[in-house]
């Protein structure tokens, strides 16, 4: 995530947008917060300008490309590896028109949690990142450090081990304490790249009233099941819990346990 | 308090199969109450769920054995979604044993009948479903309108009932057929 | 045990296959027999329960699944009775075998000394 | 929505342990709906009329026999007369009179799928022998089908159109008899068989029981007949590989395996199998006891009487030398390159006539079978009386070709055992056959000495009993209760050491000849064929019918139908009396143009659907399409191809994606009543 790469994505984005290719940029510019980019669509040459590419720029710019690919024109995005995989899930699902989108694969070291402005370590997902190829992009800017020098080798289910190896009321127990302190703000099910049903069923507004430790329960449950088989644990689920619920141990459990539907003759 | 349990069975070899352990008088504890499903694999994970919390102990799905399924590959789905679906509720604290999937064909009268014998025996030895059994996904608002229903069970279904009755009349709105008071 | 003679259709395969039958007073089907239609008292009484070699050949052969040689072991209710010649009962079977004794007949007789191998 | 709910005594196998009167009250009692009244009587209750938005069952009533004249008219009667929008009979299983119960209520105007059936008996009354748990599992039940039947929406069966056109697998007597009555009604048929010739086992048979006339001269007639019936075609030496689709529209893939001769310009002379020089092929249809050669016709009077090159025998395709067969041919009909060849075509029914196989006896070594040549089973000896077959006939034994003076008959070889190595069934046609085996040897060599060792000695068929008495009085045919324990080949002859039950003593023989009645089974595809049709097989291997009693020829899966031995043991009598029933169903739906469709098929609603596609592949039927090109995409479920399965509903995670008829509300309140 060296300056050049930043650079490099300004001045690419700049002429695709003056060359009328794209007729928008989806990349991060700087957010309310320092250390703190936010997604954004640029749809003018000078705004390139505030294109940001750095080690804070930890959402998924993926999720974005739905609506995106809904009006004309093709937009231009800037995919790290883990991006780039919802990314193919999500055309997968129909969701996002390949030809509508041209794809960037910037180079990525991983990237760090922020607390109160301080950065604080690498992200869990960037911990146990697997991901240094990029499965889907029209063009790659800075990738020539990739695989990441910052692999510090956790194994990737090693945190969803240690939970399955304790007896089923430690485990009860663990869940019972973690999904209490879900307020049921929704923001793991609005970041979800796969969780793009136009009405979802946990959408009842009498869910609204004050959560039961029962009910996130459930909650929690079927927003892991529905990515059974989709999720790309691109991690984003975790990262945006304010409560830091792991919530990515839900779906790499699934992710450890898939085996496809194989039909025998 | 006997245990409660919910077998859903496949229309095609395990319903069939309950059928002949009925023709054979094979008993089997009566707190096994059977959902005739066309296929094993139209049991949605909202199903089991939805059981939990209105109060089943256990849950048993039962199908074709693999291959003989009617509909060619409708177990094989079943098989994959159940066993993440009950490696997932496992692995969130509720005790395995209360889940059980099971292939019994047409001909297994017997098999069934014993299949739920052990079952029921497994999940009393367990005892009633505390951990993930109780209130939930209520339409909190639609029950305090709902005055004159006397006892809560009424209420709890003058709910669905309330639920349903907008749901046929206003079919082009989009409430979800799936809707969380479905879970 | 019972309960599994009700399943015997009176073949009389385990006595065709016995090679003892000859010489017992009550063949194996019949003994079956009469277990199953509670004739437990006589079948003790009879000589062909201490003449059952343990081959278990009548068990390979059973369709049903019936066990006539455990029956027999059941009936003997293990109390150790083999005489040698002389009627003397026989303690120590195990010290006094050697390889000349066929195999068979030692596993019968330490099975009839109340000392149940398998 | 008013509901109405009937409740079925079925004469005493509900009654005995459902309190049905206090089932009929108690299903009306307000815990559920709102019906406030109850009146204890037994006669029909009716209830204050209801407002219309609260569901409340407004009449409810038990009767002795609902599935009878009377209670269907009762039904019908009800629903006329209080108006009711739903109705639910707790009765039977709805495997069994579901469609009786609707046709009711679709007579009285009520949408069918508007009715819904409780099984109160198959399971409840009759597993559960405690009174009160009973009635109250009985209540549990009909609450569930209550809150099911209230969800339902009216729904109206589409149609399909039925290919004119019917597959008859398997070449054995059943198959040549339901392709011939389909035939001769019209319609045309492919019949497939696998080996070389039709004919099946019965062919190999030399006489048949109970008239002792021969099998050829009654079979070959029907199988020429086959051969040239116009609406008949016939695939010899030939497989089905692959079915899809369902009844009115199958589409079934047959491979033409290569003969390697030339059908059309064959004349069957058999200069060339005299050409051939690998003269020591066994010959599967004389069951091993002659040869044959490479390219070998199995018998005389084989249809299509056309040769056939055994590749895996022949010099030529093993290592490219002899084309001897080929020279001695003047029509010029071999052809060594001719290649399988796959046609597919499209069926409106299936009919599968699979037939049988003798089980293997490795797993019976006390028979010595594999150690002795006098120890034969009872198709060999068939072969042995057969007048083509290795001896011309004459019964001479296989070692020394000399006429046995004792021939030893040892019945339920395998059958009737209920341990891993044989079948807990009965064969049903062994004791006749051999009875008729110890007649035609009695009648070639009365001097011989015939005995058969039998468990019971099973004849019930017109006429079979006075068979089996005249092998015994007429022909002094030695019948001995018991069994053999052991067979010893010893200096020529066999050693029997076996248990004579009525003398309770052993009874050692010497005999010259053993003949074995093999138990039976299902044919070696016939568990593939069963998956390819989806049709269900019991656990001995055989197709499963519908219903046993009600419903014997007709698989589980609309559009198959089964006959003969592929579905059990059976004689021949009866396996053409059901070749002619399955023919006479298959009829049934061949004549009608158009077929009614399941109507609970499932269904996408456009406003929930994202087009993700999660449906599209767990569609076993393909009917599942996303509709239009550019996004945002939605699918839509092709009626006539869904079969109501239910997967892509399960798989669909917003619930967009529903089935009639089970939908995701209707379970989910089904759930909710047993649970309660």
């Amino acid at each position: 995530m060296s300056n050049d790469t930043v650079l490099k994505m300004r001045t690419r984005a700049r002429e695709m947008l003056a060359s009328g290719e794209v007729t928008q940029v989806l990349a991060w510019e700087a957010g309310e917060f320092p250390n703190y980019p936010a997604p954004a669509f640029f749809k003018d040459e000078n705004a390139c300008g505030r294109i940001l590419y750095d080690r804070f720029c930890t959402a998924n710019l993926s999720k974005f490309m739905i609506e995106a690919s809904r009006n004309e024109g093709k937009t231009l995005v800037f995919l790290r590896p883990c991006d780039a995989y919802s990314l193919t899930q999500l055309i997968k699902e129909n969701q996002v028109n390949r030809e509508k989108a041209y794809i960037i694969g910037v180079g990525c070291e991983g990237c760090v949690t922020v607390y109160e402005g301080e950065e604080c370590g690498l992200l869990e997902s960037c911990l146990v990142c697997i991901k240094t190829d990029y499965p889907i992009y029209d063009e790659l800017i800075g990738t020539e450090n990739n695989p990441r020098t910052a692999t510090t080798g956790t194994e990737r289910f090693e945190g969803v081990t240690r939970v399955e190896e304790t007896d089923a009321s430690a485990r009860y127990g663990f869940w019972q304490t973690q999904l209490s302190r879900c307020i049921r703000c929704n923001a793991c099910r609005n970041i979800c790249p796969t969780c793009h049903c136009k009405v979802c069923m946990l959408d009842k507004e009498s869910l609204t009233n004050p959560p039961n430790p029962l009910e996130n329960k459930f909650f929690h449950v079927i927003r892991a099941y529905h990515q059974n088989g989709r999720c790309t644990d691109c991690g984003q689920c975790a990262r945006v819990c304010p409560q830091g619920i792991p919530l990515q141990l839900l779906n790499r459990k699934l992710i450890k346990a898939y085996k496809p539907v194989e039909v025998q003759p | 308090m006997p245990v409660n349990i919910v077998a859903f069975c496949c229309n095609w070899c395990s319903y069939a199969g309950a059928d002949l352990a009925g023709t054979s008088r094979l008993a089997y504890p009566s707190q096994v109450k059977i959902i005739r499903v066309p296929c094993s694999c139209r049991v949605d994970e909202a199903f089991v769920l939805r059981a939990f919390i209105r109060g089943a102990d256990g849950v048993i799905v039962c199908g074709c054995h693999l291959g003989d399924c009617h509909y060619m590959t409708g177990n094989h789905h079943t098989k994959q979604r159940m066993e993440a679906l009950f490696g997932l509720l496992e692995f969130m604290g509720m005790e395995r044993e209360r889940l059980r999937l099971e292939w019994i064909s047409a001909s297994e009268g017997a098999k069934f009948a014993d299949t739920m014998a052990g079952f029921t025996a497994q999940v009393e030895k367990l005892g009633k479903n505390e951990r993930y059994a109780g209130k939930c996904f209520e339409a909190a608002d639609a029950e305090t309108t709902n005055t004159e229903a006397t006892d809560t069970e009424t209420a709890d279904v003058e709910a669905m009932d309330v639920e349903a009755t907008d749901a046929e009349t206003a079919d082009t709105e989009t409430t979800n057929t799936k809707a969380a008071e479905d879970i | 045990m019972i309960s599994m003679t009700n399943k015997c259709m009176q073949c009389g395969r385990c006595s065709a296959a016995c090679p003892m039958a000859t010489e017992m007073d009550l063949p194996p089907h019949m003994w079956v027999y009469r277990i199953n239609n509670g004739g437990q008292s006589s079948v003790q009484q009879t000589e062909a329960i201490w003449q059952c070699l343990s081959c278990f050949c009548c068990e390979a052969r059973c369709p049903r699944g019936v066990k006539p040689a455990h029956l027999a072991e059941e009936a003997r209710g293990g109390q150790g009775k083999f005489t040698n010649d002389k009627g003397k009962l026989l303690e120590n079977i195990s010290a006094n075998a050697n390889d000349k004794i066929p195999r068979q007949l030692l596993v019968a007789a330490l099975r009839k000394a109340g000392e149940p191998c398998a | 929505m008013r509901i109405g709910v009937f409740v079925c005594h079925c004469g005493n196998n509900i009654k005995a342990t459902v309190d049905v009167a206090l089932l009929a009250e108690r299903v009306r009692e307000g815990f559920l709906w709102g019906a406030s009244s109850v009146s204890p009587s037994v006669s029909p209750s009716v209830s204050p009329s209801a407002s219309p938005s609260v569901t409340s069952v407004v009449f409810s009533a038990d009767y002795m026999y609902l599935c009878a004249e009377g209670g269907q008219k009762m039904i019908t009667d009800a629903i006329t007369e209080h108006g009711l929008e739903g109705v639910v009979v707790c009765a039977c299983s709805p495997r069994m009179h579901e469609a009786t119960f609707r046709k009711a209520a679709q007579r009285a105007g009520l949408n069918p799928y508007k009715l819904e059936i409780a099984n109160i008996r198959e399971q409840c009354s009759w597993v559960h022998a405690d009174k009160k748990a009973a009635t109250d599992k009985a209540l549990s039940l009909a609450k569930a089908a209550i809150a099911k039947v209230k969800l339902a929406k009216p729904l109206f069966p589409g149609e399909n159109t039925v290919e004119k056109r019917a597959l008859v697998i398997g070449g054995g007597i059943a198959g040549i008899q339901a392709a011939l009555d389909i035939a001769e009604a019209g319609f045309a048929v492919d019949l497939v068989e696998k080996t070389p010739s039709i004919g099946g086992k019965m062919a190999q048979l030399d006489k048949t029981f109970p008239t002792l006339d021969c099998s050829a001269c009654i079979l070959t007639p029907k199988m020429v007949e086959a051969a040239s019936h116009e609406n008949i075609t016939l695939h010899t030496y030939s497989e089905v590989e692959k079915v899809e689709g369902f009844v009115g529209s199958f589409t079934a893939v047959i491979r033409k395996k290569a003969r390697g001769v030339n059908i059309k310009k064959c004349t069957g002379c058999g200069d060339c199998l005299a050409a051939c020089p690998m003269k020591k092929i066994p010959n599967e249809f004389e069951s091993g006891m002659a040869n044959r050669t490479a390219i070998y016709i199995p018998f005389a009077q084989a249809v299509p009487n056309v040769p056939v090159i055994d590749r895996n025998h022949c010099a030529y395709f093993k290592n490219g030398k002899c084309k001897r067969c080929e020279g001695a041919c003047q029509p010029k009909a071999i052809d060594f390159s001719q290649e399988d060849e796959l046609i597919a075509e499209r069926y409106g029914v299936i009919v599968a006539a699979t037939g049988y196989e003798p089980i293997a006896l490795d797993a019976f070594g006390e028979y010595g079978y594999h150690d002795n040549k006098d120890v034969i089973t009872s198709l060999e000896f068939e072969r042995l009386t057969n007048a083509s077959g290795p001896t011309g006939g004459k019964l001479l034994r296989p070692s020394d070709g000399r006429v046995p003076k004792r021939v030893t008959f040892i019945q339920c070889v395998g059958s009737r055992d209920a341990t891993a190595r044989g079948k807990p069934y009965c064969s049903k046609v062994c004791c006749m056959y051999t009875a008729k085996h110890a007649i035609l040897i009695k009648e070639k060599h009365p001097e011989t000495d015939v005995e058969v060792f039998y468990i019971d000695v099973r004849t019930p068929g017109k006429s079979f009993e006075e068979f089996y008495r005249r092998a015994v009085e007429a022909y002094g045919v030695r019948y001995i209760k018991g069994q053999v324990g052991k067979v010893i080949g010893e200096n020529g002859s066999l050693r029997i050491q076996a248990m004579d039950m009525l003398e309770n003593g052993r009874y050692d023989s010497v005999t010259d000849l053993v003949v074995l009645a093999a138990a039976v089974e299902p044919s070696a595809d016939t568990k593939k064929i069963a998956r390819m049709l989806a049709a269900p097989a019991d656990v001995n291997g055989f197709l499963s019918e519908a219903h046993p009693k009600l419903r014997p020829v007709e698989s589980a899966t609309a559009g198959v139908f089964l006959c003969g031995m592929a579905n059990g043991p059976k004689d021949i009598p009866e396996t053409v009396a059901q070749a002619s029933a399955a023919a006479c169903k298959a009829i049934g739906i061949l004549m009608k143009d158009k077929l009614v469709t399941n109507p609970c098929t499932a269904k996408a609603d456009e406003d929930l659907c994202n087009g993700c596609g999660l449906c599209v592949g767990v569609c076993p039927y393909g009917a599942i399409s996303s509709e239009g090109g550019a996004f945002p995409r939605v699918v839509c479920v092709n009626s006539a191809l869904c079969q109501g399965c239910g997967g892509c509903a399960a798989a669909c995670p917003s619930g967009a994606m529903d089935l009639q008829g089970f939908s995701h509300r209707q379970i989910t309140a089904e759930v909710d009543a047993l649970c309660l």
